[in-house]
């Protein structure tokens, strides 16, 4: 119920290795929200069983405390800067996970859905390319750090605003 | 952002950890002193393997939690990262 | 944990005036999931309690038993033919709403984050399009029966597969 | 999808159903007859303002639970829906 700045949405970054609860943040959310609150993006990751057709046994994700939260919070920024948002919520797991336990939950909060989906997106890509995290995906084979793909670094690449767009084939 | 005065920490992540085999160093610094002027005293602690791995062209390096781009100076009570490539969500 | 033919998710479609718990539907999808799972984009839609500057004082919706899930189906259909989906979950009340009160709720699971947001997205941009459900905004001024936008036909034409893109001008 | 034989049931929603003044209508139907002769009929329970917003061009119409496009025959136990614009979500 407190008074939100259209551009100044209430925003939450946690990283830690503690496991969350999405029907308890949606309710979270919902109870500090006001009337103008019309649309929710939210996305979940969660650590799959094989890669590449080999079994996954876990997952392990490193990060640095302050340094990461600071990545997190300047994606955020990104998108609140883009769009009209009331609300955004980022949790990101570290430590030791198995597979199909959750790993990242983002919700996002707008009047409307375009803004609130396109948000959610953005920083979910932004993630991936930007935020200071390191994973170790664990196979009996032996573990490997995880880096961002190429394709990554171009969903990346596709939120670049118009007017950074040279040769003017964006749609 | 800064610690104990007299000291230089210095901080490896994920496979540059694993590389080096630990995840924190500390450099005694009673003066400014350079990047290059770091990698030489690591030298003393660390394989010829384990720097090769630190200035690879992907390693970022962060001062403060801020990252940078040498030439630099690091100062006592920094903190100094070496942050091999992220990968979140 | 029923066996998936990639090409055909488990998909549930429900139109009534109950209200519909989000960390149930999450926690029923994750029972029902195996570890190919790895990504969920969600929307949650509300009544807003303003529009145009008004005061919004409930919304009511109608629907056509029967034509009506029929109409979502097809939309879920779209969606799951053009990206490899795991779980679709789309839950639209009817009957007297009122501000703040969830509307509709859609749940995307796929093995990939880009699969599950495009297909979230397409799912109520065609919801606003061609579901047959009809709402009524009541305002102290009276009520009026709401038609989807020309901002949201483009938004639907957006998703117009690349094959069917005469002019060639889509990104 | 066919309910009592011999009947068609009509049905209105939303702004139509509010105009007509119902959302349900039947006629005795004892053998196939255009959407034509359906609106005829109407005529004698509604007023000419309802049947003007039932033909407007915006106004969809279904049978048996599929949008069609007149000409038309509807059959003894069809049901025939009036659809003004819809939005969901």
């Amino acid at each position: 119920m407190s008074e939100q700045t259209p551009n100044l949405p209430h925003v939450q970054i946690r990283v830690s290795p503690d496991d969350f609860d999405i029907g308890a943040e949606w309710q979270s959310l919902r109870q500090r929200s006001g009337g103008e609150l019309g649309a929710v993006a939210t996305f979940i990751g969660l650590v799959r069983d094989r890669d590449k057709g080999e079994a996954v046994t876990g997952l392990h994700l490193e990060h640095y405390p302050g340094m990461t939260e600071q990545s997190i919070e300047r994606i955020v920024s990104i998108a609140s800067e883009r769009w009209p948002l009331l609300d955004v919520l980022v949790v990101h797991r570290v430590g030791e996970l198995a597979p199909r336990d959750q790993i990242v939950f983002v919700q996002v909060a707008s009047g409307h859905r375009a803004a609130a989906f396109s948000a959610a997106q953005l920083i979910m890509d932004y993630l991936k390319t930007d935020a200071v995290i390191w994973k170790r995906e664990d196979k009996a084979t032996g573990g490997q750090w995880l880096q961002a793909s190429e394709l990554d670094e171009q969903r990346k690449a596709q939120w670049r605003p118009p007017s950074e767009d040279k040769d003017g084939q964006d749609a | 952002m800064t610690g104990d005065s007299g000291q230089l920490r210095v901080l490896f992540f994920a496979g540059l950890r694993e590389e080096v085999g630990t995840g924190e160093l500390s450099l005694e610094l009673t003066e400014a002193c350079s990047l290059e002027d770091v990698l030489r005293r690591l030298q003393r602690h660390l394989s010829a393997a384990a720097i090769a791995t630190l200035t690879a062209e992907n390693v970022r390096i962060a001062l403060n939690h801020s990252l940078i781009t040498p030439p630099v100076e690091c100062h006592p009570g920094d903190e100094l990262a070496f942050l091999p490539p992220v990968t979140g969500g």
